[in-house]
């Protein structure tokens, strides 16, 4: 039974850690704010998620906190990202190029261009 | 060394670089976080690599405290830029 | 959820996810670990009760069924979403179409809302912008449809039909 | 209790009682000043005189004070000139203002000449030196009239003069590691002072200072000017000697005992003697110049005492026997008829208002006891026979002549003849010509201010008659000095080189003259005389071509100070002037480096960091 | 429990940390207990310096670890010099500013706590024994007065804050890379051991780490260019606490430049640099000072000249040298204690606190006025006072090593200072009162104050071996190191 | 490898980047006009610092300073725990200071309308 | 101009600092081999398991060997919340204007919500369990605050007890300085660890005072830090943080 665990332990590990790069790498490769928070933030967190539970497997003692870990990250992670997207709509970071179709924009309240250049 | 973790390792250090020039490109300071938010994901995913490397416990606590400290991080920067701190 | 849970519910209820939280934390049933998760969690119950809207009615085995059925649909959701990410990110010249939708949801609960944004947000090619009166305003990646309708059974629908069972 | 001490300690505390005591009465201070001063004195005059002698040993320095016959002679004008002063003060300062003050400076400046004069070593003598200045800076701001002209000139002069001070004091302190005069004087003869030539012509420098030598009398003038006149007595008739007091410590007494053999010290301290008997000579005229046109009979006078001291310097610097005598006479003597002629002036402003020769004249009939007390002093002062005055300049000439300074004497005869010219302005005025409207209310000063001036002024009389009492006491404080065969007669001096002076024969003669012609003007004015405006100049029965009115009391040397116009233009005070303003604008300058811009602070502290770790890291 | 030198510090934290309590029953309290805690410290000197004299150098450990396991305090002559001084000062400032009407307790009571915490910490730096431990008394210090500088409401005082804080931060900064270095050479932090190992670090390391202690000590002790920040501090913060500036704040900064230098180095390193960089200071600060219209900035750049002097004397680093900084810095604590105390008065109501405010304030504030003027005399070094005497050694330290360049320079600028202190007195006494200004007078307590400094400075300008022995012992003990080593590495206090 | 070997690679790294940090940090300082960026700044310097501390306590192979059960017999791989133990000083006092300036800078542009370093000098010379 | 002078003097600055650097080769021993106690850290890493029973030898140190360091720092924290309070200090006339209110998403508010607990329990492990494992009062106390801070920004109007925070920060620190003391009553020194029974290693009781000591500071920390954001947060009207940083 204990060296199945690890290995599925290794391969949640592996599986994680190619998500994390994919995610870095979409980060990385997209071309506008809205296209990286979408692909950089979701497949990292997929990829720790999977990594940090494979490790709890490796290691069955610490899978308990492994899995307050991932629990919080699964919590904690699309927050941010939501916090982040609201943020930056609301900045003024307007959605890359033809972008159709802005339902938010009615409702929203974005902030006025600075006035004052301090 | 595993072989698996040797990869892993390698792919979290390629992914911390990647996340690193996406970091100092910008171009807008969103953008950074965004690479600071995925960049601290991928330092809690490290240090519970690192606990299971160096085989020590206390350090998945550090992971839990990070991913704590990296979340929080990210929600203030966001609240920030909605200028509503 | 419909009706206010009884104080002691509430009580038992905080406190029970409390002290998990806390063996979470020093997974040890030491005697003196207990004890301090114990007064950690009567203490942290006594001052955030304000802010806990549930009992221990969440505990129903009904409604335990349902967020293991969440579980899973989530799980599936996020797999396939990523294979998707996964392919943009290698190729990102893949064709996007990006731009703001809205539909309307019947969630009540603030906390299934979350979890249904959070759930729209971790499945790729939607970030939830916003709730505004039951409103989810969702940057998608891809837009299919701007129809509200549409846009609801292509992004949220299979979450939240089980988020509904689990808090209605 | 030492009786020296003690001396010390009642006019201190005196000072600080009669500061205390206005609170009780405006006119306990000027009470306790007197009592304090009268007691010292009688504890002086009383005390034999071994017992002045006091060592004290704290703070890891030794401090000695001892009065040997040098100081006594300094001693008896300081006690004697404060008493009558204070004497004086009480009617003078009657119903003025912060009295308290007053005669808290005066009677600490009084105890900190003492201190001076009584010093054996340097630390107290600084000491002293610097309570006295500090004190007389109050008591000349005291009125308040102009603070910036002369306060602060006054204090930044003294203060020049007392670093330079202590900067001599620091170079003799880190060549024999003592204070000790009688020790230095012990390393100069056995040439253990490096430092001898530099530290000498910085303390120079400092006493230069106090006797307002040429170029550092500007503060001087305006000084005396605006002290209360009580007080210009002592400030003018002692406190300026004590200048006179440490050049003769200096020249005579550290430097003259340098070892015979050490050739390029004597040659040094010949030279240096030189220079300083000239600035007395250049001072001496130049004050001189600038007496003649003043307006204000108390500045008249400050310029005078500026050129006094300029001659008193000649003597001292020259440092033969009979210079150095006659010095020390002119110095007592100049305390006398200078301090007599100051509390006149006071008495003058206290009851006419002002001291303005052009706006009072004939004070005569109103003032005659103080018109007398003006008149011998400007008697004495102009050096004509028979008062003391002729004496003493007389010895200076002797004593020029005998030395070879031909040129100089050609100086100071130019001085003490043109000393006649405005001394005689004084007496006609303030005291003769023809009254004015506004002064026919002026009475006569009151008896306690009225007595010490007749005092001073019968004792300028018996000096002029009878030189001689003088000589004594100045020969003994000589020998201090090492001038040890100095014999003295009623009339003739003497000395080892044989010079003799009849003073007798020439006082006499020219002394008969000169009461003759006086008689002769005197009954001769009384019968023929009239009226006129007192700017009428048709009396004297010329037409006047220029739109000036040169009357004795306006613009009387207008002629002359056209004449010497060149002597005036350069003013010594403009090129202090430019001097400072320079300093000012230098300054501005250099405080703009706070630039109120904290960036600009952080770029100087890493700035810093870095040069200092390049200049540590290439050069230690 | 007898008296012991960590009673500095252990009874002025319990009361800081009961004070937001007790205050909410009592406001009171916030006021009084600072009062009875600098009423200990003087205490605490008392006792302490008694000891000393009795048994030498005390070496306290804490935590029962000793020297270098754990932090240890040391308190002989010289930490027992700065702790006696700051303590008075302290206390005297407390007892100043003890009628304070502030506008509302919760300002009152930040002020006492603020102001205890100062002299605390400045006591701190004074009397311990780890270099660490140092850095930390360094910051409290350093937290305490940047709260305290931006006391008064308005922006001039936050202006001024903020540069203390800019430049305190790369003190902190070079402080503390400084002891991280020495920490990777030496393997410790405790001075006395840092002083029997400074030899083991390569020397182009050692000048390095000198070099940072330098500038960042030299920013405490206000040496040029370090000091921009302290002129406007100075002005800026409650006339007070610009008395416990410049009588405590600035001389933890002065000790501790001492103490690495002498008792971790040797002062021969950097003496020379330290000399010249004091001469600079000092005249640089001289001259601004004499263009100075506000009275308080004058007072300011008066300080940091007389800090450059201080710091020429350290540079001379001869046992009388030593001696001459240690009386100076006295003087000054005590005559800049009393210059700025009526400066509070006289300038109370004042908005712009310059010089011309002060026209004829003699008519009204007599005693006030004569203060100021006894000041004055006092910092300029005339005779009788006091600051005279410390003049004076200093001058005979000065030419015991042949620096007479400097004295010349050092008195020249001394003239600059006559000036424009006179300059001030003659305003108060010799120009018509302006008669618009209504000003408070002053209460007992102030009266109390400025009295007692006034008569130090009287009675140590007249009787100076009030306090020479002792400065003699001090000044032996921080230039002959090893007694203080011995003690702290081998006296084990339970 | 070739030249570089880990030991320099690390050394490099982790010292070149706390000297880096601050740098930058003490750059942002000098140069920066706005108040927060200069605060930010001493933020950066102190960062670098605190790297510098925990770097030079650093053990090759080293573990934790923490005797846990599984770390019992590692007494000789551990790193030096004095740095980690001043460094959480320096951290607290430089929380502190960020602060204190944080509410001056907040003061500040209340009163003077700008956050701009060089407008903000009413006390000067 | 400027630019290039600092770009020089931040160059000169890095070489020697790297210069110095060069004398502290990365990685290497400079504690000796702990067995000799010859440096404090050596000696430290060989004592403080028997001295002590704590087996987190920085917490020794921070607690124990430096407690006064750690002292003076809790007491630069409460000095800068007090320094804080009267910086940014309002009379109460001053204090109607209120900031623009810019309420964050409810998703936000409810996943704060839903943390927080977490959050604070999280930090409340890590003081507690200062001297087992990788953190301590500090650290726990930062988490607590930063928990606290995640309610502050996602509700704008979030009320804290001003009054609860004065006691707890308060009576922690009259703790700390009552431990410290009551080893000097006992006739130790200050901060004496040896009066409380050691416990055994690797166990929640265990290290004497030491536990106790950085709850204290747990508590402190956290209400102090707290203090902080909060004046900090509270204090803006229209002048909030996101207009000065232009
Ligand atoms: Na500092
Ligand atoms: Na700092």
């Amino acid at each position: 039974m204990m060296p199945y665990l690890a290995y599925f332990g290794q391969f949640l590990i592996l599986f994680g850690s190619v998500f994390l790069f994919l995610g870095a790498l979409g980060i990385f490769r997209m071309p506008d704010f809205y296209n990286r928070l979408q692909a950089g933030t979701k497949a990292s967190t997929l990829g720790v998620m999977s990594l940090i539970l494979g490790v709890g497997f490796v290691e069955p003692e610490w899978l308990v906190k492994s899995i307050i870990l991932v629990v919080f990250i699964g919590i904690a992670s699309p927050l941010s990202s939501h916090a982040l997207g609201r943020s930056a709509y609301k900045n003024n970071i307007k959605p890359f190029m033809k972008t159709k179709m802005d339902a938010y924009e009615e409702v929203s309240q974005i902030l006025p261009e600075e006035e004052e250049k301090v | 060394m595993n072989i698996v973790y040797l990869i892993s390792i390698i792919l979290i250090g390629i992914a911390m670089i990647l996340g690193f020039l996406r970091l100092i490109k910008g171009p807008t300071l969103a953008d950074r976080v965004v690479a600071l938010d995925t960049m601290s994901i991928t330092v809690t995913a490290g240090l519970t690599l690192a606990a299971l490397y160096f085989h020590r416990y206390i350090y998945v606590d550090v992971a839990l405290v990070y991913a704590v400290l990296g979340f929080i991080g990210v929600i203030v920067v966001a609240r920030y830029l909605e200028k509503a701190l | 959820m419909t009706s206010k849970p009884s104080k002691l519910s509430q009580w038992v209820y905080t406190f029970g996810m409390y002290l998990l939280i806390w063996y979470g934390f020093t997974t040890s049933l030491d005697v003196y670990e207990l004890a301090t998760g114990v007064l950690v969690a009567v203490i942290l119950a006594f001052f955030t009760l304000s802010i806990t809207k549930s009992g221990m009615s969440i505990f129903s085995p009904v409604r335990v069924m349902y967020m293991l059925q969440f579980i899973g649909v989530f799980f599936v959701a996020l797999l396939k979403a990523n294979w998707d990410v996964a392919k943009r990110v290698i190729n990102p010249k893949l064709p996007i179409n990006p731009g703001i939708v809205k539909f309307q949801t019947q969630l009540r609960s603030e906390f299934a809302q979350m979890v249904l944004a959070n759930a729209i947000t971790l499945t790729p090619g939607t970030v939830t912008i916003d709730i505004i009166d039951n409103w989810y305003y969702i940057h998608w990646i891809d837009v299919e449809s701007e129809d509200p309708e549409v846009a609801f059974r292509a992004i949220a629908e299979p979450f939240e039909k089980v988020l509904l069972k689990i808090y209605q | 209790m030492n009786t020296l001490a003690l001396i010390l300690l009642i006019l201190f505390s005196g000072a600080i009682v009669a500061f205390l005591s206005e609170k009780v009465s405006k006119f306990l201070p000027s009470l306790i000043a007197f009592i304090s001063i009268t007691a010292a004195g009688i504890l002086f005059y009383t005390s034999p005189a071994d017992v002045f002698n006091f060592k004290l040993s704290m703070a890891g320095l030794n401090f000695t004070l001892k009065i040997d016959e040098f100081s006594r002679l300094f001693v008896h004008m300081i006690i004697g000139l404060s008493w009558l002063a204070s004497m004086y003060a009480v009617g003078y300062m009657q119903n003025k203002e912060r009295q308290g003050t007053f005669f808290f400076n005066m009677l600490l400046s009084i105890g900190g000449m003492l201190g001076i004069v009584a010093a054996r070593d340097l630390v107290s003598f600084f000491v002293f030196w610097e309570i006295m200045t500090w004190s007389s800076f109050l008591i000349v701001v005291w009125t308040g009239a102009d603070f910036r002209r002369t306060g602060i000139w006054y204090m930044v002069f003294s203060a020049m003069g007392a670093y330079a001070m202590l900067m001599a004091i620091m170079m003799i302190y880190s060549d024999i590691h003592t204070f000790n005069i009688d020790e230095i004087i012990a390393a100069i003869a056995e040439q253990r002072l490096p430092h001898l030539v530099e530290a000498s012509v910085l303390l120079l420098f400092g006493f230069s200072v106090k006797a307002a030598l040429m170029p550092l009398h500007v503060w001087a003038p305006n000084a005396y000017t605006q002290a209360p006149a009580a007080y210009t007595a002592i400030f003018s008739g002692v406190l300026s000697k004590m200048g006179i007091f440490g050049m003769a410590l200096v020249l005579l007494s550290m430097l003259k005992f340098a070892n015979p053999a050490d050739f390029s010290l004597v040659y040094i301290n010949g030279f240096i003697g030189q220079i300083l008997a000239w600035l007395g000579a250049i001072t001496a005229a130049i004050a001189t110049l600038y007496a003649l046109i003043q307006t204000d009979a108390k500045k008249l006078l400050a310029y005078s005492s500026v050129a006094q001291l300029g001659y008193i310097t000649i003597g001292i610097a020259i440092g033969t026997p009979l210079s150095v005598m006659a010095s020390l006479f002119l110095a007592v003597l100049h305390a006398l008829f200078k301090g007599t002629l100051f509390l006149a002036m006071g008495a003058v402003e206290r009851q006419a208002g002002t001291t303005d020769m052009t706006k009072i004249s004939g004070l005569i009939r109103r003032m005659p006891w103080t018109f007398f007390v003006t008149l011998v002093s400007i008697i004495s002062l102009a050096g004509v026979p028979p008062l003391a005055g002729f004496v003493g300049k007389w010895m200076l000439y002797e004593a020029l002549i005998t030395n070879g300074n031909v040129f100089m004497v050609v100086v100071v005869f130019f001085s003490s003849t043109a000393a006649f010219l405005y001394s005689y302005r004084i007496l006609f005025g303030i005291f003769l010509g023809q009254e004015e409207d506004d002064t026919a209310h002026v009475k006569e000063a009151p008896l306690s201010m009225i007595l010490p001036m007749v005092v001073m002024a019968l004792l300028l009389i018996a000096l002029g008659t009878y030189p001689g009492l003088l000589f004594d006491p100045i020969a003994q404080g000589m020998t201090v000095l090492g001038f040890e065969n100095v014999t003295w007669q009623m009339t003739v001096l003497s000395n080892v080189w044989g010079n003799t002076v009849n003073l007798m024969y020439i006082s006499t003669t020219i002394g008969v003259a000169f009461v003759a012609a006086l008689l002769f003007l005197t009954l001769k004015g009384r019968k023929g005389s009239r009226n006129v405006g007192t700017k009428d100049i048709s009396t004297s029965g010329e037409i006047p071509l220029e739109h000036e009115n040169l009357t004795y009391q306006l613009d009387f040397f207008k002629p002359f100070e056209r004449a010497a116009s060149p002597l005036y233009r350069r003013k010594m005070t403009k090129i202090y002037d430019d001097l400072s303003n320079g300093l000012d604008a230098l300054f501005d300058f250099t405080r703009k480096i706070y630039t109120g811009n904290g960036q600009t602070y952080a770029l100087y502290v890493v700035i810093f960091l870095v040069a200092l770790l390049i200049y540590v890291q290439n050069t230690l | 429990m007898s008296i012991t030198p960590v009673h500095y510090i252990a009874v002025p934290l319990a009361a800081a940390f009961l004070i937001p309590i007790l205050s909410k029953f009592h406001k009171e309290t916030a006021r009084i207990i600072p009062g009875l805690v600098f009423s200990y410290f003087l205490v605490i000197s008392f006792v302490l310096m008694r000891q000393v004299s009795n048994t030498g150098i005390i070496s306290e450990t804490i935590a029962g670890w000793r020297a270098p396991w754990g932090i240890n305090l040391v308190f002989g002559y010289f930490s027992g010099f700065f702790a006696t001084l700051m303590s008075v000062i302290g206390f005297l400032t407390w007892l100043y500013s003890y009628r304070f009407k502030l506008v509302d307790s919760k300002p009152a009571m930040s002020y006492y706590i603020l102001l205890m915490m100062l002299v605390t910490g400045s006591i701190g730096i004074v009397i311990t024994g780890d270099i660490f431990n140092m850095f930390v008394f360094l910051e409290i210090v350093a937290i305490s007065a940047f709260s305290l500088t931006s006391f008064y409401p308005g922006r001039d005082g936050a202006e001024a804050a903020f540069k203390y804080l800019l430049i305190a931060s790369f003190s902190s900064f070079l402080i503390l890379l400084a002891v991280l270095l020495l920490y990777t050479q030496t393997g410790t932090l405790n001075i006395a051991e840092l002083s029997t190992k400074v030899h083991l670090i390569p020397q182009s390391l050692k000048l390095t780490i000198l070099v940072m202690f330098v500038v960042g000590l030299g920013i405490e002790s206000e040496l040029f260019p370090l000091n921009g920040w302290a002129p406007d501090a100075y002005s800026q913060a409650p006339a007070p606490v610009g008395a416990v500036f410049a009588g405590v704040v600035v001389k933890g900064g002065i000790y501790a430049t001492m103490r690495v230098m002498f008792t971790m180095f040797d002062i021969n390193e950097m003496g020379q640099i330290l000399l010249i960089l004091g001469l600079i200071t000092t005249i640089i600060a001289e001259v601004a000072a004499i263009k100075q219209t506000q009275v308080k900035r004058m007072l300011a750049y008066s300080s940091i000249g007389q800090m450059g002097v201080v710091m020429m004397a350290i540079g001379i680093g001869t046992e009388d040298a030593v001696f001459a900084a240690l009386f100076m810095m006295f003087n000054h604590a005590i005559i800049k204690g009393l210059l700025f105390f009526s400066t509070g008065f006289l300038l109370h109501n004042s908005l712009t606190k310059t010089i011309a405010e002060m026209k004829g304030v003699a008519k009204k504030f007599p005693v006030l006025s004569f203060m100021f003027a006894l000041g004055s005399f006092a910092i300029v070094g005339l005779p009788p006072f006091s600051g005279f005497w410390s003049k004076l050694y200093f001058l005979m330290a000065a030419a015991d090593a042949k620096l007479f360049s400097m004295i010349a320079l050092v008195l020249a600028v001394s003239i600059v200072e006559i000036v424009y202190y006179f300059r001030v007195v003659g305003v108060m006494y010799y120009h018509q009162p302006d008669e618009s200004l209504p000003t408070k007078q002053p209460g007992l307590n102030a009266y109390f104050v400025m009295g007692f400094l006034a008569a130090l400075i009287i009675g140590v300008g007249v009787y100076p071996d009030l306090i020479t022995n002792f400065l003699h012992a001090a000044a032996y003990e921080l230039t002959h190191k090893t007694e203080y080593v011995q003690t702290v590495l081998t006296q084990f206090v339970r | 490898m070739c030249s570089f070997d880990y030991q320099t690679i690390m050394s490099i790294s982790i010292y070149g980047s706390s000297v880096v940090l601050m740098l930058l940090g003490l750059y942002a300082v000098l140069v920066k006009k706005n108040l927060i960026k200069i605060v930010i700044g001493l933020s950066i310097v102190d960062s670098g610092l605190h790297l510098l501390f925990v770097a030079v306590g650093y053990l090759h192979n080293g573990t934790a300073p923490i005797f846990s059960p599984e770390a019992v017999d590692k007494v000789n791989q551990m790193v030096d725990p004095v740095p980690q133990a001043l460094v959480l000083t320096a951290i607290v006092i430089g929380f502190a200071t960020t602060a204190v300036a944080l509410s001056l800078v907040i003061r500040l542009y209340k009163h003077h309308k700008t956050a701009r370093i060089d407008q903000i000098k009413s006390l000067k010379w | 101009m400027k630019r290039f002078l600092v770009i020089f003097l931040m160059l000169a600055l890095g070489f020697y600092l790297i210069q110095a650097l060069h004398f502290v080769p990365f990685g290497a021993n400079r504690m000796g081999a702990p067995a000799d106690k010859k440096t404090v850290a050596a000696f430290y890493l060989n004592e403080t398991v028997p001295q002590t029973a704590v087996a987190n030898v920085v917490t020794a140190i921070v607690v124990n060997y430096r407690g006064f360091d750690t002292l003076g720092e809790v007491t630069v924290l409460f000095l800068a919340t007090t320094g804080l309070a009267s910086i940014l200090y309002k009379r109460r006339d001053e204090e109607e204007t209120e900031r623009v209110s810019k309420p964050s998403s409810t998703i936000l508010q409810t996943g704060a919500k839903v943390l927080f607990p977490l959050v604070v329990i999280l930090g409340v492990y890590v003081f507690v369990h200062g001297h087992l494992t990788p953190g301590g009062g500090f650290q726990g106390g930062a988490i607590i605050a930063t928990g606290f801070l995640l309610m502050l920004i996602a509700y704008q109007k979030y009320h804290l007890s001003h009054s609860m925070l004065t006691w707890v920060e308060s009576l922690a620190g009259i703790l700390f300085v009552s431990i410290g003391l009551w080893g000097l009553i006992t006739g130790g020194t200050f901060l004496e660890n040896s009066w409380f029974p050691k416990g055994t290693l690797n166990s929640l009781i265990s290290g004497g005072a030491i536990p106790i000591i950085y709850i204290a500071v747990g508590f402190k920390v956290a209400a102090e830090l707290t203090g902080v954001l909060d004046i900090l947060l509270s204090t803006k009207d229209d002048k909030s943080a996101s207009n000065i940083q232009q």
